[in-house]
């Protein structure tokens, strides 16, 4: 019993060898497996607890049972401290314990559903094929069906003779921002067109010169998709971006997948 | 096969479909000559009838179908119903007492003492069973005329459109649109 | 409402129908209590069951539907010209089984507990309306939940869960060990 390091691949055993106690670690399983408790929550106390409950119901207190005791708590000390000491390291035993746990809890679960599925098939038999029928069409009654008190009715009335609208209230007729619309396409036109002039353009100067929050996205969208396309190049200086013509560029001044105008390309602004 | 048996096979065979079945269909499944179908279906018919039951069977030329109950409509109805039925709007009530104060009224005469276009609502109310067109206007266009229904008296509790509390005085309205008057005028009462 | 005419109600319902419908919905429909819904399709579901009528009634957890007989599945099979539905594999009747004693489950529990991918099965079942997905799983990934339907229920003849035969305590095979009992674990759920 010097060495509590046991071997795994022998936790699930044939019927013979799991009659007796082979050591520590089959008793872990079994009194784990008592509590219906996973083996990351293990208390120790909880075990050593039962452990010696067990003891007393043997009532023979002999030097072999008490010195796989020992080896049972060590052995559940050495779990508990790993676990508690190596968070996110690797505990191979205690991992290959859990797995095995896991791969005994899989077994019995399908072994029970394979037993039961016999039974479901006689079920099913039994019951027989029954048909069921499509839904019946039921002409809709939308006859008002709430009461109201006849004051509401009155109370309708006065509102209207004194000019009250409740779709529209004060009678304010509503005021339409025309819709401002920026094409991307035209914003990579102009944007073009000035690196053209004047070989670079600084990005803060472009987006000064917006004049609505819409233009500025029209800008920037413009602005990228001529990036992605190849026709213009960034450098990052303090803070800000100065844009370059790309080195070697296209022919065509406005890329052919450059959404067109009025599509879903163009930055509409609703609230000028 | 014994009558009884085609009756039973019969109601299985119609209430799977739900649609109508052929009786000669039915016939040729079970095995029968065609009028022990039919006398079949009519027994079951008529004790489905007398026993007053959810069910009925109906014969509809050469066909035969199993139908609810037309007595149970309103409970099916209710029963199966997904939507709640919304409450009116106060545009609603407001097109509604308009209808309640002045019918028989048309549309136009809504729409000039609301100042909006009324005909979703006067729809709406159609539908709702609260108004009903009643006739029309004898001018040109000869636009109809709708009026409130029993299901409108029901809705407000009350048991006459002699119930509907009195109109307050024109001296009430200084904010009324000047021509007020005249568009009630214009009514067609 | 007297018995008989609830029993009349619910019967004109559950046609029209067709589909299952709570016994709480026609409860509230009819004015009357759960019980009576209740008392009332036990009266009928006898009285369809004893005539061996086309029809019968089942509940179906908390709902009620109206069905063929399975005396004439088929006499209906012939005369409506549907075709036979295959008996469930194995493999359906495994992956149905780990769903119904485990709901709400994930498709990866129950690859996990048979071993196989089950994605198949699954799919099959949910065309056949055994089964349904319920919610998601909050877990990373939020995988889909399923569960049994009211369709399984009538599949197998039973009116709620409760009714499936309880789980053997363990898997029965052979060469498991003699403790096998205590080393069973909780569900992997």
């Amino acid at each position: 019993m010097d060495d509590p390091i046991f071997h795994l691949t022998g936790i699930v055993r044939s019927k013979g060898e799991m009659e007796d106690f082979v050591g520590p670690l089959s008793l872990i399983l079994q009194l784990l497996s008592k509590n219906k408790i996973e083996i990351r929550d293990l208390s120790i106390s909880l075990i050593l607890e039962q452990y010696l409950e067990y003891l007393d119901n043997l009532k023979r207190m002999d030097l072999e049972i008490a010195s796989e005791f020992v080896a049972m708590a060590s052995y559940l000390m050495l779990i508990k401290t790993k676990m508690l000491l190596s968070a996110g390291e690797e505990v191979t035993e205690l991992d290959q314990l859990i797995s095995s746990l896991e791969e005994l809890k899989r077994r019995d679960s399908y072994a029970r559903i394979k037993a039961v599925v016999e039974t479901l098939r006689d079920m099913s038999e039994r019951a027989g094929v029954t048909y069921t029928k499509p839904p019946e069409y039921i002409p809709p009654d939308n006859t008002y069906r709430y009461t109201h008190k006849i004051a509401d009715l009155l109370r309708a009335y006065r509102r209207i003779a004194r000019g009250e609208e409740p779709s529209q209230p004060a009678g304010k007729p509503f005021t339409y921002p025309r819709p401002i619309v920026y094409s991307v396409r035209d914003k990579a036109q102009e944007i073009l067109q000035k690196l053209s002039l004047e070989g670079a353009a600084q990005m803060s100067a472009l987006v000064k010169a917006a004049g609505s929050r819409s233009e500025i996205v029209a800008i920037f969208i413009a602005v990228l998709e001529l990036c992605r396309v190849g026709e213009i190049e960034f450098i990052e200086t303090q803070g800000d971006v100065t844009i370059y013509r790309a080195v070697a560029p296209l022919d065509l001044p406005v890329p052919p997948d450059m959404p067109e105008e009025g599509t879903g390309g163009d930055v509409s602004n609703g609230n000028e | 096969m014994e009558m009884n048996d085609i009756e039973c096979a019969l109601e299985g065979i119609l209430f799977a479909s739900g649609e109508p079945v052929p009786a000669e269909r039915i016939a040729a499944t079970l095995g029968v000559a065609k009028t022990d179908v039919y006398q079949a279906a009519h027994a079951l018919a008529h004790r489905l009838q007398s026993e007053k039951r959810g069910i009925r069977l109906v014969l509809l030329g050469d066909m035969l179908q199993l139908c609810s109950a037309p007595e149970y409509a309103d409970v099916i109805r209710r029963a199966l119903e997904v939507r709640k039925q919304p409450q009116l709007s106060q545009q609603a009530l407001e097109v509604l007492a308009i209808v309640a104060y002045h019918q028989p009224v048309t549309k136009l005469f809504i729409d000039q003492i609301r100042g909006v276009d009324s005909s979703y609502t006067v729809g709406l109310l159609q539908d709702r069973g609260l108004i009903e067109a009643c006739g029309r206007l004898n001018v040109p266009g000869r636009p109809l005329l709708y009026r409130t229904t029993p299901v409108f008296l029901r809705t407000f509790g009350i048991a006459s459109l002699d119930e509907l509390p009195p109109l307050p005085e024109t001296g009430g309205g200084e904010e009324q649109p000047e021509d007020w008057q005249q568009m009630k005028m214009e009514s067609p009462l």
